[in-house]
């Protein structure tokens, strides 16, 4: 280490980025599918993969921070208790920044680029006649129903494959709507619309919660919904009470 | 940090203890403070009429100014929703901007008042006719309080019914409208203040016509109450 | 410079006859308490009892009185009155409220003395921590497991609220407070604040708003969030006008400091003391007070219409009068970004000085600095959409704002840029100061990169409204700002007290809270990752782990705070003695004795170059 | 100051202070109003089955909110708030109905749901929803506990419109609508119930008061 030190004192904390960088870069692919909630929509996808991307860009940047840290900490720190002597006097460096402003520029415009890419897909509806869900916030119950088909359930029936569009209110004060396994979320606000599109494409349950604070029993706000195919979908509209 | 002490001593009034600082140094100091304070009104004023105007744009249910045909609660714009209690009946709102104008230019004429005031101070040096002329300006500031109250209470007051049960309520057009009249007065009563202290210090000679730096630094912040009561009125009448 | 100024002046004719000399914060709580009893009493019997908002209007009413008797009481109306009626203070008046020959009683009082302001500062900002993190640990308790069994949910929210707003107001003061009033004078060479009465106007608002917000959690029933979410504001309890009135308090407070701070800056340099010359912090300082004195009057306005809504029944944010919650969203969040910057920009001025006196090295790249600190403050007040990217309000906007979010991350990044390109191949001294420096930057670039993740709308729409914010900004706030605050409070604790903070046990303090921070917050991310929404006060069993972990960490920290309370406390009078200058820095401030005098200087000094010339020929006096 | 007086300081604040925390925390805990839990009562007869018996009053004179109704007498109120039932049980509810009553915010509330064969028993007729227009109440019920099954029920609880006064507690009501239903508890877990029939103050949705008030028209239930 010391003599490696002689030849270039740097070689150690380029080592620390190196690794440091690798590990992030790891964990940076593994961790978002797995700790988020499992993807049940298009656009949980795209969300997946814009946090590993994200992670990945992010990953040799943080590290450098750090790897500077330990490095600073471990050979430039004053060792004894008397008053340190002046260390070497550098008070510009345009080359320097220039370059880091270079490069933290190419990095957010590369994120932006991403970013503005990934929501116009985010927000685009693909479909021409999407399946239209009425959801109603109150507080603390969800309520959805199916426009023409005089059916109002507490928990949410989808069809799989087929793009819906979730037209969002509340009857009293803002709620927070968000299916938190398909990375869709809105507000639904007292007198007024708001919409989201997703497309299902996995069966199985979710879990929606109320992301916007409602009161008392905002925690408890909460129901389940459920992916099924569609001629499940179309018994189960069936079974359900017609409402006038 | 190098000092050099020697030639501390031509920095005027350093031993001293810096209170006898010359009167244009505190002026240019306080005439900075009153641009400070100005420009953090003017965020407020901007924040009143991105109010008035945001309401306006979003209209919710188009009750902006008319309550008219308004059901008990939202439920009601849920097209396939039932049983809804029967539309009460609210009026459009009749509230004018006119009255502002009218606010706008008795504060307009007080500012008118303190500048020329301010001007025959320096000019021919005659504290006491400053006085008067600030005394004026107070009384007139006063009128406009009492117009701005009016205006307020011209506000009508409507009723909904929600859930069969009657609650009062403004629409948003006169909520904004209030924000901005009451914001309108808490300035007047300052206005008033300040232009009461004048009168008295330029009574009792502490200003005078050479000792007249707090008359501009009052001017100053009186020309700007009147240039906002002035975009108020004109914001609330060209839009609404 | 060592000599103290000797004021002949000592005992001149009294402020307004006696009564004048003796307000303090007693009197101050006397007339509080007392104007609030009668405004409560007139309004109780003169207001309609069956209107529905007589509660509303009764409290608000004693909210006022409160404010305004406190004022009376500490003094501050005495010199507005005494302006009107022409009879302005003599110097000798001005050197009584300096608190001259007045000893430890001067803190307790009206006094305009920037040192005395700063200290009291100092006091403020740890009893709005204080009170801030005792909420914290009563949030992490009932958070400990699923269900609610320490408190129920109403409490918890009441929790929840006043946890947020006590804890922004306490770190907006935290550094700015204390040593923007104590040491940001001497920098610049001046004598003091150049309206040394507003400065003690901002400390006794404060004070007063503070007293105001601590009562909401007795009145209760304040469901509504720290930001006052608007319609739900609507339901809350009376607790919510009291809330209301302590943030358009508050917004006076650092409306008035704002002011002052530029304008002492801007005026009252010493010769020589160009703006190339200043020190780092007081670009910070004045900043961060230009971007206050932008952000607050929305913050003021916003509380303001929430009241009228409560009294007045108009219908800013009701949607059946037309009004909307997206207003309240919009003009709260354009204070709210902002004000993170207030927050921010402060602390990372005091932490360049900290890098270069520790490091022995002139601050890197003072230019990038100021610009960096500019740009950010500039960016700042173009992104307050991005906190409302799931509201559903103008989806239109999402790509505009998301444009401006992201650049935020290069002024952000020259931060990182001056203060590694500081350190890099330095002497680093490692004191306590530096210890928290570095904690500082390991945190912040966490709490950049989680920022990141936030600012895109397709990540938004899965986190936003999770724990996973909360962690975010909780590393912002605590990670780095209170981090920075401990540092700045470490670097100049000696010039207060003339005594070091004890350096063990700092060292114990910190690597509690930064072990604490990690485990809290890493922890955090992952329930909001899992899917956790903020604001829970019981969760799914699903989310049991990680809020147990989250909790353990939040002991830590307390446990760390606590620690430094102690040494802060201790070694006010029994700490290592440090000497006008135990840093040999060369900034103003440690030019002056220990504890510098009233006045600051026998004779103002003239600058011939900036504070940072470490290593380079050095011409002392 | 040495290191080891220092050591002892830092102990001393953490002791000192996190004491006075766990103290103040104690204090809270034991100060805010928790009311007596209501355990469900098992039948003789059949086994895995429990009878909970509430009631909803125009007020809180009748309730358990102490003396003269407590804090807001003249808060509508349901006679317990925290119920605590045993897991995989049907559990048998009966509530009395005292209140008047009137439309609802969102009529989906006017069914029956989720209880066992989607009926109540309203004064002994059974149905599977009321009108709309003449609620007084309901009994919401819902939550997850964990990765389990949603649990959701929902009974309106019409108006009372008798006309024959009783005395309960402190107040004067007329006789109730009597409404009889059960329902089957999942895994444990503590779940939320409350009234969704706006009867609470405030502007939007009427969902102040008693409606946003801990222990007048909501409460848990606890299953284990």
């Amino acid at each position: 280490m010391t003599t490696s030190n002689k030849k270039n004192p740097y070689r150690g904390m380029f080592l620390t980025w190196l690794v440091l960088t690798i590990a992030g870069v790891i964990v940076s692919i593994y961790a978002p599918s797995r700790l988020m909630p499992r993807s049940m929509s298009d656009n949980m996808h795209l969300t997946v993969l814009t946090m590993i991307v994200f992670s990945v860009a992010a990953a040799p940047v943080a590290a450098g921070i750090y790897a500077f840290a330990i490095h600073a900490l471990r050979h430039w720190t004053h060792k004894g208790e008397a008053v340190p002597a002046a260390g070497p006097v550098v008070r510009e460096n345009a080359v320097v920044v220039t370059t880091w402003l270079l490069v933290s520029t190419l990095l957010t415009v590369f994120l932006l680029i991403w970013g503005l890419g990934a929501l116009a897909v985010d927000n685009g509806s693909s479909s021409k006649n999407p399946l239209v869900v009425d959801v109603t916030g109150q507080q603390w119950v969800w309520s959805f129903s199916y426009p023409g088909t005089h059916v109002q359930s507490n928990e949410l029936y989808l069809p799989v494959g087929r793009e819906v569009e979730f037209r969002v209110t509340s009857d009293d004060i803002t709620h927070g709507f968000w299916i938190a396994n398909m990375g869709v979320q809105v507000d639904a606000n007292a007198g007024t619309w708001t919409t989201i599109h997703t497309t299902p494409n996995q069966l199985g349950t979710f879990d929606i919660r109320c992301t916007q604070f409602c009161g008392l029993n905002h925690a408890f706000m909460v129901t389940q919904g459920h992916v099924v195919t569609a001629q499940q979908f179309t018994t189960w509209l069936d079974s359900q009470p017609q409402r006038a | 940090m190098s000092i050099d002490t020697h030639s501390a001593h031509d920095a005027h009034g350093a031993s001293e203890g810096g209170h006898h600082e010359a009167p244009e140094v505190v002026d240019g100091r306080q005439r900075m403070g009153i641009w400070l304070f100005i420009g953090g009104d003017i965020i407020t004023m901007s924040a009143l009429l991105f109010t008035y105007l945001y309401l306006r744009g979003v209209n919710t249910g188009g009750h902006w100014r008319s309550m008219v045909g308004y059901i008990g609660h939202s439920y009601s714009y849920y097209q396939n929703a039932t049983n809804l209690p029967a539309p009460s009946l609210v009026h459009v709102s009749t509230l004018s901007a006119g009255l502002n104008w009218s606010v706008s230019a008795i504060v307009v004429v007080s500012a008118a008042i303190i500048w020329a005031a301010e001007r025959g101070l320096r000019a021919s040096k005659n504290a006491k006719s400053y006085s008067t002329l600030a005394a004026v300006a107070t009384i007139v500031t006063v009128l406009a309080i009492i117009f701005s109250i009016v205006q307020l209470r011209h506000i009508p007051q409507i009723y909904v019914a929600v859930n069969d049960s009657q609650t009062m309520s403004y629409t948003a057009y006169d909520s904004a409208m209030m924000v901005i009249i009451g914001s309108g007065i808490l300035h007047l009563f300052i206005l008033a203040f300040l232009g009461l202290g004048l009168t008295i210090r330029s009574a009792r000679g502490v200003i005078n016509g050479d000792k007249w730096y707090q008359a501009r630094l009052v001017r100053m912040f009186w020309v700007w109450v009147a240039i906002s009561a002035v975009i108020g009125s004109l914001v609330t009448t060209t839009i609404h | 410079m060592t000599t103290t100024l000797e004021h002949t002046t000592t005992d001149a004719a009294p402020l307004g006859g006696g009564l004048a000399r003796r307000q303090n914060m007693a009197t101050a709580l006397v007339g509080g308490v007392l104007f609030a009893w009668l405004f409560w009493f007139l309004a109780h019997h003169f207001l309609d009892a069956s209107s529905r908002n007589y509660s509303d209007l009764v409290s608000v009413s004693l909210t006022i009185g409160w404010i305004i008797g406190f004022w009376l009481g500490i003094g501050a109306l005495n010199a507005p009155a005494r302006w009107m009626m022409g009879r302005d203070n003599t110097h000798a008046d001005d050197m009584y409220l300096a608190g001259q020959n007045q000893g430890k009683a001067r803190y307790w009082k009206y006094c305009t003395d920037h040192k005395v302001v700063g200290v009291q500062y100092i006091i403020m900002t740890m009893v709005l921590l204080g009170a801030g993190g005792i909420l914290a640990m009563a949030i992490r308790t009932e958070l400990i497991v699923p269900g609610n069994h320490f408190v129920d949910q109403q409490v918890y929210n009441g929790f929840i609220a006043v946890h947020g707003l006590l804890m922004i107001l306490a770190l907006i003061v935290a550094v700015a407070g204390p040593w923007g009033n104590f040491v940001v004078p001497i920098m610049c060479g001046a004598r003091d604040m150049a309206f040394p009465r507003l400065n003690a106007l901002s400390l006794w608002t404060l004070v007063g708003a503070a007293g105001l917000l601590l009562t909401t959690l007795a009145v209760g029933s304040l469901s509504m969030g720290w930001v006052v979410l608007e319609p739900i504001a609507n339901q809350a309890g009376v607790g919510m006008d009291f809330f209301a009135m302590a943030v358009v308090v508050f917004t006076v407070s650092t409306t008035v400091a704002g002011v002052n701070t530029i304008c002492t800056v801007l005026t009252m340099r010493t010769k020589g003391m160009t703006l190339a010359r200043l020190p780092i912090f007081v670009w910070g300082a004045i900043i961060a007070a230009a971007l206050g004195l932008y952000a607050f009057p929305y913050f003021a306005l916003v509380e303001a219409q929430t009241i009228m809504d409560r009294t007045f029944n108009t219908s800013f944010f009701v949607a059946s009068g037309g009004g909307t919650g997206w207003l309240q969203a919009n003009l709260f969040w354009l204070m709210g970004h902002p004000e993170v910057y207030v927050i921010l920009l402060p602390a990372v001025a005091a932490l360049f000085e900290i890098a270069s006196v520790m490091a022995r090295k002139p601050v890197f790249s003072y230019r990038t600095a100021i610009a960096g600190m500019t740009g950010l403050a500039g960016l700042s007040i173009l992104v307050w959409a991005h906190h409302m990217f799931t509201t559903g309000w103008a989806p239109t906007l999402g790509g505009p704002f998301m444009l401006t979010t992201e650049l935020i991350s290069i002024p952000t990044g020259l931060f990182f840029l001056v203060l590694i390109g500081t350190l890099w191949r330095g002497n680093i001294w490692m004191k306590l100061p530096t210890i928290w420096m570095f904690g500082f930057i390991a945190n912040f670039i966490i709490a950049g990169v989680t920022g990141i993740y936030l600012s895109d709308i397709p990540i938004d729409n899965q986190l936003h409204g999770t724990m996973f914010v909360t962690a975010h900004f909780h590393y912002v706030f605590v990670g780095s700002v209170l981090f920075g605050a401990v540092a700045a409070l470490a670097f100049w604790y000696p010039k207060v007290t003339g005594r070091f903070l004890n350096e063990f046990q700092g060292r114990i303090a910190f690597w509690l809270a930064f072990i604490g921070v990690q485990v809290t917050f890493l922890s955090m991310f992952l329930s909001g990752l899992r899917g956790m929404p903020r604001r829970y006060s019981s969760y799914a069993l699903i989310f049991e782990h990680t809020n147990f972990i989250t909790t353990v960490g939040a002991y830590m920290i307390m446990a760390g705070m606590l620690v430094l309370l102690g040494a802060v406390i201790t070694s006010w009078n029994k700490g290592e003695p440090a000497g006008p200058n135990p840093w040999h820095a060369n900034s103003l401030e440690w030019m002056v004795p220990t504890p510098p005098p009233l006045e600051n200087f026998t004779v103002l000094p003239v600058i011939t170059e900036d504070p940072y010339n470490y290593g380079e020929e050095l011409v002392r006096s | 100051m040495n290191k080891s007086k220092s050591l002892g300081v830092a102990l001393a604040s953490v002791l000192l202070g996190g004491g006075a925390l766990a103290l103040a925390g104690f204090a809270l805990a034991s100060a805010t109003p928790h009311q007596s839990a209501l355990n469900c009562v098992p039948s003789q007869s059949s086994p895995n089955t429990c009878t909970l018996t509430l009631s909803t009053f125009p007020d809180s004179l009748a309730g358990v909110h102490g003396k003269g109704g407590g804090p807001h007498p003249d808060w509508v109120s349901y006679s317990n708030d925290n119920l605590v039932v045993p897991a995989n049980t049907t559990v048998n509810v009966t509530i009395d109905q005292y209140d008047s009553g009137g439309s609802l915010n969102n009529s989906f509330f006017d069914q029956v749901m989720g209880t066992v064969g989607g009926t109540a028993t309203i004064d002994g007729k059974v149905v599977t929803s009321v009108d709309p227009t003449n609620v007084g109440h309901t009994f919401t019920l819902r939550g997850i506990p964990g990765s389990g099954k949603n649990i959701f029920v929902s009974v309106p609880l019409p108006a009372d419109s008798n006309t024959k006064q009783v005395t309960i507690g402190e107040g004067q009501y007329t006789t109730p609508v009597v409404v009889q239903f059960s329902f089957k508890t999942g895994s444990k877990g503590v779940y939320e119930w409350n009234c969704e029939f706006p009867c609470g103050g405030s502007r939007e949705g009427q969902f102040g008061e008693a409606m946003s008030t801990y222990g007048y028209m909501s409460g848990t239930l606890t299953v284990n």
